[in-house]
């Protein structure tokens, strides 16, 4: 296993450098993707099966698509410039500031080394199997994400909503997407995978209760099903009231998770303090609204901007031109 | 095993800690900043795995960070296609300037 | 431990990985896109599918085994695809396909 | 019997380390991606040989939504970045 060990931490600091350094853009890309492939690998490593799905979901999956389809809105030079604009990069200044950050990391390498291989870590793993029957989920994780500490997991809906405000907020992208299907190929896949993209995102969504899974890679296998919808050019045209509709997609899961907190006030317990009879479906409920409304939150960060269902054409669906 | 996680996690953090200082490409220092999140997620995961029971708060912790990150990084590309359309350029190389 | 079905699932597995130095190999040899193409696709699909064969023999539970099914249904659907779009986009873009030179 | 299975995952590990080669090669970006394809099954049949090793079955289902999401990124990939020849340099396709 040590070999493992070394190999796998060598491929990533590799990764780590290519894709810091290789003059390609793709090639940067690539190698990031590469080192998500194998960050999962080190999760299933260290025991971590939960951190393993996101991963697999979110870390290769959707950041590939985002990536890939950024580079496609740049033009091709701009891929292949430099690595530093020209009058940095080199001289005194330069080395001196890199060796002094490069000489702190070894330091605090070094300090970590002595530190942490004596320290006695107890963790939290005791008290949470203790008190894991009352929280009504039999997933550790998903009872600290949902019950013991749902005020972080609450706090991270509203971060992923402000983050899509803020994508909306920088203007309209063209919809339907602009773009040629270069096979047809790809529709009939596409249409083929899409149940498989549902199965697997509502088996990991109910599964959360009992097995590493849950709202979020639930909700990002989703979010990654409407994105090869979109790439494969399977679009609909939104409607004034599809897009009303779409706001209360996007925003149920924080909806849900604050009305279930504040009526738990009302009825005389704390916020997000749920009685013990009821928390297993109180989270269920909650974890359902939120893999959905991750999921959408999700792709509408892919689409990176509202979607444009202004003036077209009924017959026509002219796109308008950036 | 574990201490050479964490070591792991250190080197990969100050190598993603430099890319982000020194690229000048805008693309290049998000992926650098994802980098950097996942060493400090995985030195968490390995002081989880370190502790006796396994300690699943941390996972908890990197799973919300995870959701988080990528939402930055979405949030950033977008400001980076905008900015591209702006200005022509990827980096914010002050000469660039309108 | 050493029993037949572990004997038998562990030399499925030592066959699939020899097809992926096979298809690695090729990637890494052949002279351009569309053979890589072909060796990567065909070659690191079957040492897949042998590799999932043999840890469905080893785990003995028909839901693990078709769960196994399905990733390897999965894998070879991705790679049909991607093999097919990538050959495709790379003919209509104009990338000359080898031929042996003199 | 773990011990040829760390073996197998070992050279498995070892192929990813070559197609990084091609990565660095190139020539165009579709060779790339063909490595990018590369480590993607090569991840999956790793994580296969992992769960076996560990005796954890947990595992394969994050081989299955690998191997559900490696269709993702090449299709990303051709509809959406491969650069096209009407760009201003096609230096990708010359060398």
């Amino acid at each position: 296993m040590a070999v493992f060990d070394l190999i796998l931490g060598l491929l990533l600091v590799i990764l780590v450098r290519k894709c810091l350094s290789i003059t390609d853009m793709f090639g940067a890309v690539i190698s990031f993707m590469a080192f998500g492939l194998l960050m999962a690998v080190a999760w299933v490593r260290l025991e971590a099966p939960d951190i393993a799905l996101a991963e697999a979901a979110i870390g290769s999956g959707l950041t590939g698509a985002l990536l890939f389809s950024t580079l496609g809105r740049l033009p091709h030079s701009e891929t292949r410039q430099p690595l530093v604009p020209r009058g940095s990069g080199s001289g005194p200044g330069y080395w001196l500031v890199t060796g002094f950050w490069w000489a702190a990391a070894m330091v605090l390498i070094a300090t970590f080394v002595f530190s942490f291989q004596e320290l006695q870590t107890p963790g939290l793993g005791g008290p949470l199997q203790e008190r894991l029957a009352e929280s009504g989920v039999l997933n550790p994780v998903t009872a600290v994400l949902l019950n013991f500490r749902s005020l972080d997991t609450l706090m991270e809906i509203a971060v992923l909503l402000a983050a899509v405000v803020v994508a909306w907020s920088m203007g309209y992208v063209d919809w339907p997407a602009r773009q040629t299907i270069p096979s047809p190929l790809l529709p009939g896949v596409v249409r083929l995978l899409t149940p498989v993209f549902l199965l697997v995102a509502f088996s990991l969504l109910w599964r959360g209760s009992h097995a590493p899974g849950g709202a979020f890679p639930g909700g990002a296998v989703l979010a990654a099903s409407g994105i090869l919808l979109l790439l494969s050019g399977m679009t609909v045209q939104i409607s004034p009231r599809g897009m009303s509709w779409l706001r209360w997609v996007l925003s149920a899961g924080l909806l849900v998770f604050v009305l279930a907190g504040v009526s738990l006030m009302a009825a005389g317990f704390g916020f997000l303090v749920y009685p013990e009879q009821w928390a297993g479906n109180l989270i269920l409920l909650i974890e359902a609204s939120a893999g959905v409304s991750i999921g959408a939150m999700l792709l509408a960060l892919y689409v990176g901007g509202e979607p444009d269902m202004a003036p077209s054409q009924p017959n026509n669906p002219v796109s308008r031109p950036q | 095993m574990t201490g050479y996680y964490l070591i792991l996690a250190v080197v990969i953090l100050a190598m993603a800690f430099h890319g982000l200082m020194v690229r000048a490409n805008l693309l290049r220092k998000l992926m650098a900043l994802n980098i950097f999140t996942s060493a400090v997620f995985l030195f968490l995961v390995t002081l989880a795995r370190m502790a006796e029971p396994l300690d699943p708060i941390p996972h908890a912790m990197v799973l919300t960070g995870i959701v988080v990150t990528v939402s930055t990084t979405a949030v950033g590309l977008a400001l980076l296609v905008r900015l591209y359309r702006r200005s022509g350029s990827l980096t914010l190389d002050s000469s660039n300037d309108d | 431990m050493s029993s037949a079905t572990d004997m038998f699932g562990a030399a499925l597995a030592v066959v699939g990985v020899l097809f992926f130095l096979a298809g690695t190999l090729g990637l890494l040899r052949f002279p351009d896109i569309y053979t890589r193409i072909h060796a990567l696709t065909k070659a690191d699909n079957l040492g897949l599918g042998l590799i999932c064969l043999g840890a469905a023999v080893q785990s003995g539970s028909l839901m693990t085994a078709l769960k196994l099914l399905l990733i390897w249904i999965l894998v070879l659907v991705a790679a049909a695809t991607g093999a097919s779009l990538i050959a495709q986009t790379a003919h209509g873009r104009g990338i000359p396909p080898w031929t042996r030179q003199e | 019997m773990t011990t040829l299975y760390l073996v197998l995952v070992g050279v498995l590990m070892g192929n990813i380390a070559v197609g990084l080669l091609r990565i660095l090669r190139g020539p165009t970006a579709a060779d790339r991606i063909q490595a990018g394809q590369l480590f993607g099954t090569v991840t999956v049949a790793i994580l296969l040989l992992l769960a076996i090793i560990l005796e954890k079955p947990i595992y394969f289902d994050v081989a299955l939504v690998f191997a559900l999401l490696s269709v993702l990124a090449v299709v990303a990939f051709v509809t959406r970045s491969w650069p096209h020849p009407d760009a201003k340099d096609q230096d990708e396709q010359r060398d």
